[in-house]
């Protein structure tokens, strides 16, 4: 009853917080969005005006002239223009969370199609999984690893932990990328050195499958050598705190043996506070896993997006940068949740 | 009208009239529930009294004790001033509200968060004061180096962090920190609560002295009747928000009326080795209850041994049934 | 006794952190070397950067000098000046300068690189080129331009190499490779010269210019380019790595600094007002603080660039903005616990102005925190805004270690082998990262808020 | 009466940069069978850590430096830990904290964790069992349902005495579990405490700050002072006719319903990371003579009880 509550308080001031987010991000890239949109009725324009053509309706050049110059008014009209502003804005978010995000001026889906939501569909899954298995590989050892450090404090598996923190938190995670490629692809020649298989579905799901994996190994290496020290440090000192209170002293009292002492009572108690710390960590490790992508031509939005820069595909750009904000404003919610799921508090309403 | 607010009279400086402080516990998408803090007290403070309110944890003594001097707005009832000219605290708003800090004051319960540890002696002493005007180098030395001395703190002490102090000394501070104004009255939270056995003496000392020789009132809150006894005048115990029984102390602890304060005596422990084989009874029933589900009638007919019909139903008024001696019981 | 400390115990705890110091020794030298290289590095450099006509006789992607320690032997640039020439002038004239050099390497050169000059027009340049063991070259240029830049790719020089191999092979070459004729200059002499190895020792080179009016011949220069170049090896248009990976170290610092200090002042002052305010206003605020959270700041970034000319200063603000939300988190945690001591309520009760009360006891409870995160958000700006440079968003005209990768990765370097290309920058983003998270790690050791989430 | 328990010498240290804080120093103590001994001192005296020690629950930076604790002849000081964990903690002697309002993990229900102390020493348990011991305590049975946060004060503390009797422990060590309640609730965990000795023939040490207190329940009480005992007899004497002059002052400072006036005892406690060959009373004590300041004196026995005083 008061977990459903929670939830509902929490659904509304997410929905609205990503409304604002959206908003946000329109204001930002307004002009370009405008030039997107002027820029895809001129081209459903003359497709408009092809087609005319093509089908001899017998109509003498000015009408189609006319014809085609309604058909892009009437375009344009559908996002807003020659409207007042409020007006505008509503149209243009509506159709930006309607999907629809035009068409690419160069790049192509797989399937050859043009249109914007067409090439996040194909790359979307790719980053999808990705990310939430090196956030679950992440959040899982990490925690361990913080339990371990925190169980032994001050002893040396406890003081390497800084350690890795401090490499987290220095080194960018394409460059991992890219001495780890160095090394296991072309020096030890183990893994691949990017791309996401190269077995096609046809030749058996299982070889495919494998094969996947194999190249996934190495950017999932990568994400989780950058992220997993600052997550472990992180867990280290709520785990300390969390040793500190009165409870741990009664359990030990009671005759429980240190490890279910710690990897039941202390990681239950400091969970809500992990997973909190779990949606900092996804927010701050989204655009490093970006970044990957392109270092190890996954074929991801993160990769979509770094081809879509180096030609100024600007439709994609835009698109990208909404359905990222939308798979990261998910991670957030997801990781509130769980906060509330696993926080006794929470579930009894008080 | 209920008594004990018959005693307006020239000696009283603050009047509390049918007060009421009402929480409300609202969530999003949730009934609101209503937590009944304080729920219809009527009671005064005379000059330099020290009031102790007595009572459990959860009776309201403390939220009435900050409604008292105007941290806490009172949902209704009239709280009145009487230092000279009458005024009106509860409503007290923006420059007359700060005058009021200087003459209504609070000793917190810990003095261990009550003072911020990070600040030398002298800012903890000198910034209430800066606030109320006194900023003069010399006034403000001045004033410092008397209150030190009302509260027997050396003065070599003024440049120490309050962090390397003991608590007795913070407590002190936090005492000095209060009289510093010359207040007319003092709500003291449990001043002693959190002290030890030793200390206790010398700070129920202080506060004696300052209401004996500088007239400042001393609303007490404690939840020891012990400590009532020894450092109060007159004792008023509050349960579930309502004061049931007030009286001088020594008739309130040695001739108690309310069941509810019989109890209380029989709990508190005495020094009596004799009783060490014996199951100890106190005649009441149960527990306190939620804090949003207060009973009907008198609050305490569920766990009284005493409970009648009529405390079902109607809330018993406060009578005068011994001289200066007020109950709230149907069985008077 | 509860431990509470001064801001000079902070100070002392500090210069007893061992790696709290090292940090602040690494600041001290980057610091020391971006004022070299303001002062230093013309800021012309930047629009050269870009220019890789510039670049031309530097070896193209080459490995560091010190290969050649490591076993690897990979010659350095040898240039041999000729500035004192003799001769006649007149009507018609002659100049003529020699130089010698000695060559010890297993290996030919990358490349020769002649650049004449000698003022006025000459109606021909000849470079005659004596081995070790005595044979002559001879390379003609038939109306030579003082002051260009002639190499083995040009027409002339390779017509006079061809003809040298067919005259020591005595066979007809129709096509030889720049190699085949730098082989030639250096090789054994005899029938296989094109695969004999190369020939040690001393090499005289004379060049001659002939005119038909009076010149002024100076310093002219036959450039030897090697295989390995500088301290940090070459990009493949030439570029010196260790030029750029300097020249890339103000901007990151300045970006960094500003970037963090207006984030984490920001935020600390968001979270901690937030905290301290409490009610609906916290309410707002942290949600506030949900809606920039729930922003990708690099994909935003990059949306943004094609709408907003990005500087160091828009790009600092807007990394800025997008960045405050992870310490306004945890200033609001510290506050929330500050705000229930009793206080701050003690305050009030004085008569106190919530003001004062931030000031004196909310505010001084958030300095450290605020130096902590100061130093550990600098390493996260530089390599946040490396990311995005990588990812080819960076304001014109500025040499970034992310740039450099992002051509590295362009030129597909892990997949060459030029190993130095993206070590150097990477690394450098590591140094620069480094000292403010050793600083950053001390600070936090030491005023330890101990947060726990919520 | 042969003694269930007994310290003899015992010393716990806490090393401190400024060197060991000798928080317990040559404690001697006993605790016979089905009694009820009161250990009273103010904070800092040690009391509270002489429990924890002889639960061997002291953690880094602590440590026992000393002594020997004998429960039923075998000094549970020297066997293994697991052997301890096992066999002794909790199912020999259980523990009832100051902090046991606290002392719940806050995640897991009451009749969870009342079930799992059961299980993880081989017994078995179940919702049975755990009902069981909450009727002992005067819980309703919808409590091993609750989390600890559900719970007032005085049902957590009482719940935490189900918990303790689970394992039918022959000690329990009560440290200050009154202190956070009011006194109606305070009464029921009293008697609760009363009846497990005489019902049950459980022996307890019910350390408190609280003399009054202390004078209802104790059949022998201990004096601490700065780390040691310095008196200890038969309640009736010691609260009646109290000897040292520090059990005088602190009785003469509890605030009770008989007391007109409360009085303070002037002056600190020492350092005790300093010792000292001093009483360590004498700078706070009026009746402080020249022999106090160079020799410390040893528990002396005189009428009935011992008492560390040159007085005597």
């Amino acid at each position: 009853m008061g977990y459903a509550r929670f939830l509902i308080g929490k659904t509304i001031s997410y929905v609205l917080a990503l409304f604002a987010a959206v908003s946000l991000l329109y204001v930002g890239i307004y002009p370009s969005l405008q030039r997107v949109i002027e820029g895809s009725a001129d081209e459903a324009a003359s497709e408009f005006q092809r087609n005319l053509v093509k089908s001899h309706t017998g109509l003498t050049l000015p009408q189609i002239a006319a014809a085609v110059a309604t058909f892009k008014s009437n375009y344009l009209a559908a996002f807003g223009f020659n409207q007042p502003y409020p007006v505008k804005f509503g149209l243009q978010m509506l159709n930006l969370f309607e999907f629809h995000l035009g068409s690419a001026y160069n790049l192509q889906a797989p399937d050859g199609s043009k249109q914007v939501a067409d090439l996040i569909i194909a790359y979307l899954p790719n980053t999808v999984v990705l990310f939430t298995t090196g956030t679950l590989l992440v959040v899982a050892v990490g925690a361990i690893l913080g339990l371990l450090a925190a169980k032994s404090a001050g002893g040396k598996f406890d003081k390497s932990i800084p350690i890795i923190a401090v490499i987290h938190s220095s080194i960018p995670a394409f460059w991992i990328g890219f001495l780890l490629i160095a090394y296991f692809a072309y020096t030890l020649n183990w893994l691949p050195s990017g791309g996401i298989s190269s077995i096609d579905v046809a030749a058996g799901v299982l070889p495919h499958f494998t094969d996947f994996l194999w190249h996934l190994t190495l950017p999932l290496l990568s994400f989780f050598i950058v992220s997993v020290g600052g997550f472990a440090y992180v867990v280290r000192s709520l785990v300390i705190s969390t040793m500190g209170e009165d409870f741990v002293t009664t359990a030990r009292a009671r005759g429980m043996t240190d490890r279910r002492l710690i990897f039941k009572h202390v990681l239950r108690t400091a969970s809500p506070g992990i997973a909190t710390q779990s949606i900092l960590a996804v927010a701050g490790s989204f655009g490093g896993a970006i970044t990957l992508e392109v270092v190890f031509r996954w074929p991801g939005l993160g990769f979509l997006t770094f081809a879509a820069i180096q030609i100024s595909d600007l439709p994609v750009i835009l698109g990208t940068t909404f359905i990222l904000t939308i798979i990261l404003f998910l991670g957030l919610y997801i990781g509130e949740i769980a906060y509330g799921f696993l926080d006794p508090r929470i579930k009894t309403g008080d | 009208m209920p008594a004990g607010s018959t005693e307006a009279g020239p000696g009283v400086v603050l009047r509390a009239q049918d007060v009421r402080v009402y929480f409300s516990k609202k969530g999003f998408l949730e009934k609101g529930t209503v937590v009944k803090a304080v729920d219809g007290v009527t009671l005064s403070v005379r000059r330099g009294e020290i009031l102790a309110l007595v009572g459990e944890s959860g009776s309201g003594k403390t939220t009435l004790g900050r409604a008292a001097i105007g941290l806490v707005r009172p949902s209704s009832g009239t709280i009145i001033l009487n230092d000279g000219a009458e005024q009106e605290v509860g409503r007290a708003r923006g420059r007359q509200w700060k005058a009021l800090r200087k003459r209504l004051q609070m000793i917190f319960q810990d003095p261990f968060s009550s003072i911020d540890p990070n600040m030398r002696v002298y800012d903890a002493l000198r910034i209430p004061l800066a606030a109320q005007g006194v900023r003069r180098r010399e006034d403000v030395r001045a004033r410092i180096s008397d209150v030190m001395k009302r509260v027997g703190l050396p003065e070599q002490i003024i440049n120490n962090y309050v962090f390397q102090l003991s608590g007795g000394q913070r407590q002190r501070i936090g005492i000095a920190r209060v009289l510093i104004f010359d207040p007319v009255l003092v709500v003291a939270d449990e001043p002693v609560s959190m002290l030890d056995a030793s200390l206790k003496g010398d700070i129920l000392h202080i506060i004696q002295n300052e209401s004996r020789t500088n007239n400042v009132a001393f609303l007490f809150i404690t939840h020891d009747m012990a400590v009532a006894r020894v450092i109060a005048d007159r004792i008023a115990v509050m349960y579930l928000g309502q004061v049931d029984e007030i009286g001088a102390a020594e008739a309130t602890v040695l001739d108690p009326l309310h069941p509810y304060t019989k109890a209380m005596l029989q709990a508190s422990p005495v020094i009596d080795t004799s009783l060490k084989d014996k199951i100890k009874k106190v005649n009441i029933i149960g527990e306190l209850p939620q804090s949003t589900a207060h009973p009907s009638g008198c609050k305490f007919h569920p766990r009284c041994p005493y409970a009648m019909d009529v405390c079902k139903e109607q809330v018993p008024a406060l009578k005068e049934v011994k001289p200066e001696h007020y109950v709230a019981c149907w069985l008077y | 006794m509860e431990t509470t400390r001064t801001e000079r115990s902070y100070a002392r705890e500090f210069l007893k952190s061992r790696s709290g110091v090292a940090g602040l020794a690494i600041l001290i030298i980057l610091l020391a070397t971006s004022i070299y290289v303001v002062a230093g590095i013309p800021s012309s450099l930047n629009t050269k950067w870009e220019n890789s006509k510039a670049w031309e006789g530097n070896p193209q992607a080459a490995p560091p000098v010190w290969v050649n320690y490591l076993g690897v032997d990979a010659p350095q640039t040898l240039d041999v000046n000729l500035d004192k020439f003799t001769g006649t002038s007149g009507s018609s004239s002659a100049y003529s300068s020699t130089q010698t050099f000695t060559w010890n390497n297993d290996v030919p050169p990358s490349n020769l690189v002649l650049t004449p000059n000698f003022g006025g027009a000459a109606y021909e340049l000849d470079v005659i080129w004596t081995k070790p063991d005595g044979n002559v070259v001879q390379i003609a240029l038939s109306f030579p331009t003082s002051g260009t830049e002639y190499d083995i790719h040009t027409a002339a020089v390779s017509q006079s190499l061809t003809k040298y191999i067919q005259s020591q092979t005595g066979t007809f070459v129709t096509v030889v490779t720049p190699n085949g004729e730098l082989a030639a200059l250096f090789s054994n002499d005899g029938p296989r010269l094109l695969n004999n190895s190369v020939q040690k020792g001393t090499y005289s080179v004379t060049l001659q210019i002939l005119g038909d009016q009076t010149l002024s011949p100076s310093s002219s220069q036959v450039s030897l380019v090697g295989d390995s170049y500088g301290t940090m090896g070459t990009d493949s248009y030439g570029r010196p790595i260790d030029l750029g990976v300097l020249a890339g170290l103000p901007w990151a610092l300045e970006l960094g600094t500003i970037a963090s200090v207006l984030s984490v002042v920001g935020g600390i002052l968001w979270g901690g007002l937030a905290g301290f305010y409490g009610g609906w206003r916290d309410k707002v605020m942290s949600w506030g603080t949900l809606v920039i959270l729930a922003v990708p700041g690099i994909s935003f970034i990059i949306a943004l660039s094609f709408s907003v000319q990005l500087s160091l200063l828009v790009e600092a603000l807007v990394i800025a903005a997008l960045s405050w939300p992870g310490f306004a988190i945890i200033a609001r945690t510290v506050t929330l616990s500050i705000r229930s001591q009793t206080y701050i309520e003690a305050d009030r009760a004085m008569g106190i102005s919530s003001t004062r009360t931030f000031l004196t006891h909310v505010l001084p409870r958030l300095t450290p925190v605020t130096i902590a995160f100061t130093a550990l958000s600098v390493s996260g700006v530089i390599i946040f805004a490396e990311t995005l440079a990588f990812l080819g968003i960076e304001p014109g005209n500025v040499i970034t270690w992310g740039g450099i990768l992002n051509e590295a990765i362009t030129a597909d370097s892990s997949l060459h082998g030029w190993w130095w290309w993206t070590l150097f920058p990477g690394i450098m983003i590591l140094v620069a990262s480094l000292p403010f998270v050793l600083i950053g790690f001390a600070v936090d050791r030491i005023v330890a808020p101990r947060v726990s989430a919520k | 009466m042969t003694s269930l328990l007994e310290a003899k010498g015992l010393k716990i240290y806490y090393a401190t940069p400024r060197g060991d804080v000798r928080a317990a120093e040559e404690v001697d103590l006993q605790v016979g069978s089905q009694e009820i001994v009161g250990l009273a001192g103010e904070s800092g005296s040690g009391k509270s850590t002489l429990a924890l020690g002889m639960m061997r629950l002291i953690t880094s930076p602590g440590r026992i430096a000393g002594g020997e604790v004998l429960f039923e002849g075998t000094d549970i000081l020297t066997i293994p830990e697991e052997r301890f964990r096992k066999d002794y903690r909790w199912s020999k002697m259980a523990m009832v904290f100051q902090g046991s309002m606290n002392g719940f993990t806050p995640v897991f229900t009451i009749g969870a964790q009342i079930d799992e102390v059961m299980k993880i020493h081989g017994r078995d348990g179940g919702e049975l069992a755990v009902r069981k011991l909450l009727q002992m305590v005067d819980l309703d049975d919808s409590i091993a349902r609750r989390y600890p946060h559900e719970l007032s004060g005085g049902q957590k503390q009482r719940a935490f005495i189900a918990m303790a009797l689970a394992l039918e422990p022959k000690m329990l060590f009560a440290d200050e579990p009154t202190t956070a309640l009011d006194v109606v609730t305070q009464v029921s965990v009293i008697n609760l405490l009363k009846r497990l000795k005489n019902d049950m023939g459980i022996s307890i040490l019910f350390i408190t700050h609280d003399l009054a207190l202390l004078s209802e329940v104790v059949d022998t009480a201990y004096i601490m002072y700065a780390g040691r005992v310095v008196e200890t007899g038969p309640a009736d004497v010691v609260f009646n006719r109290p000897r040292h002059p520090y059990s005088q002052g602190l009785l003469a400072a509890t605030p009770t319903l008989q007391s007109r006036e409360i009085k303070g005892i002037p002056g600190f406690m020492p350092d005790l990371a300093r010792p000292s060959d001093m009483c360590s009373f004498s700078a706070r004590c009026q009746f402080v003579m020249d022999r106090c300041t160079v020799e410390r004196p040893g528990l002396k026995r005189t009428d009935g009880e011992d008492v560390a005083c040159w007085l005597y």
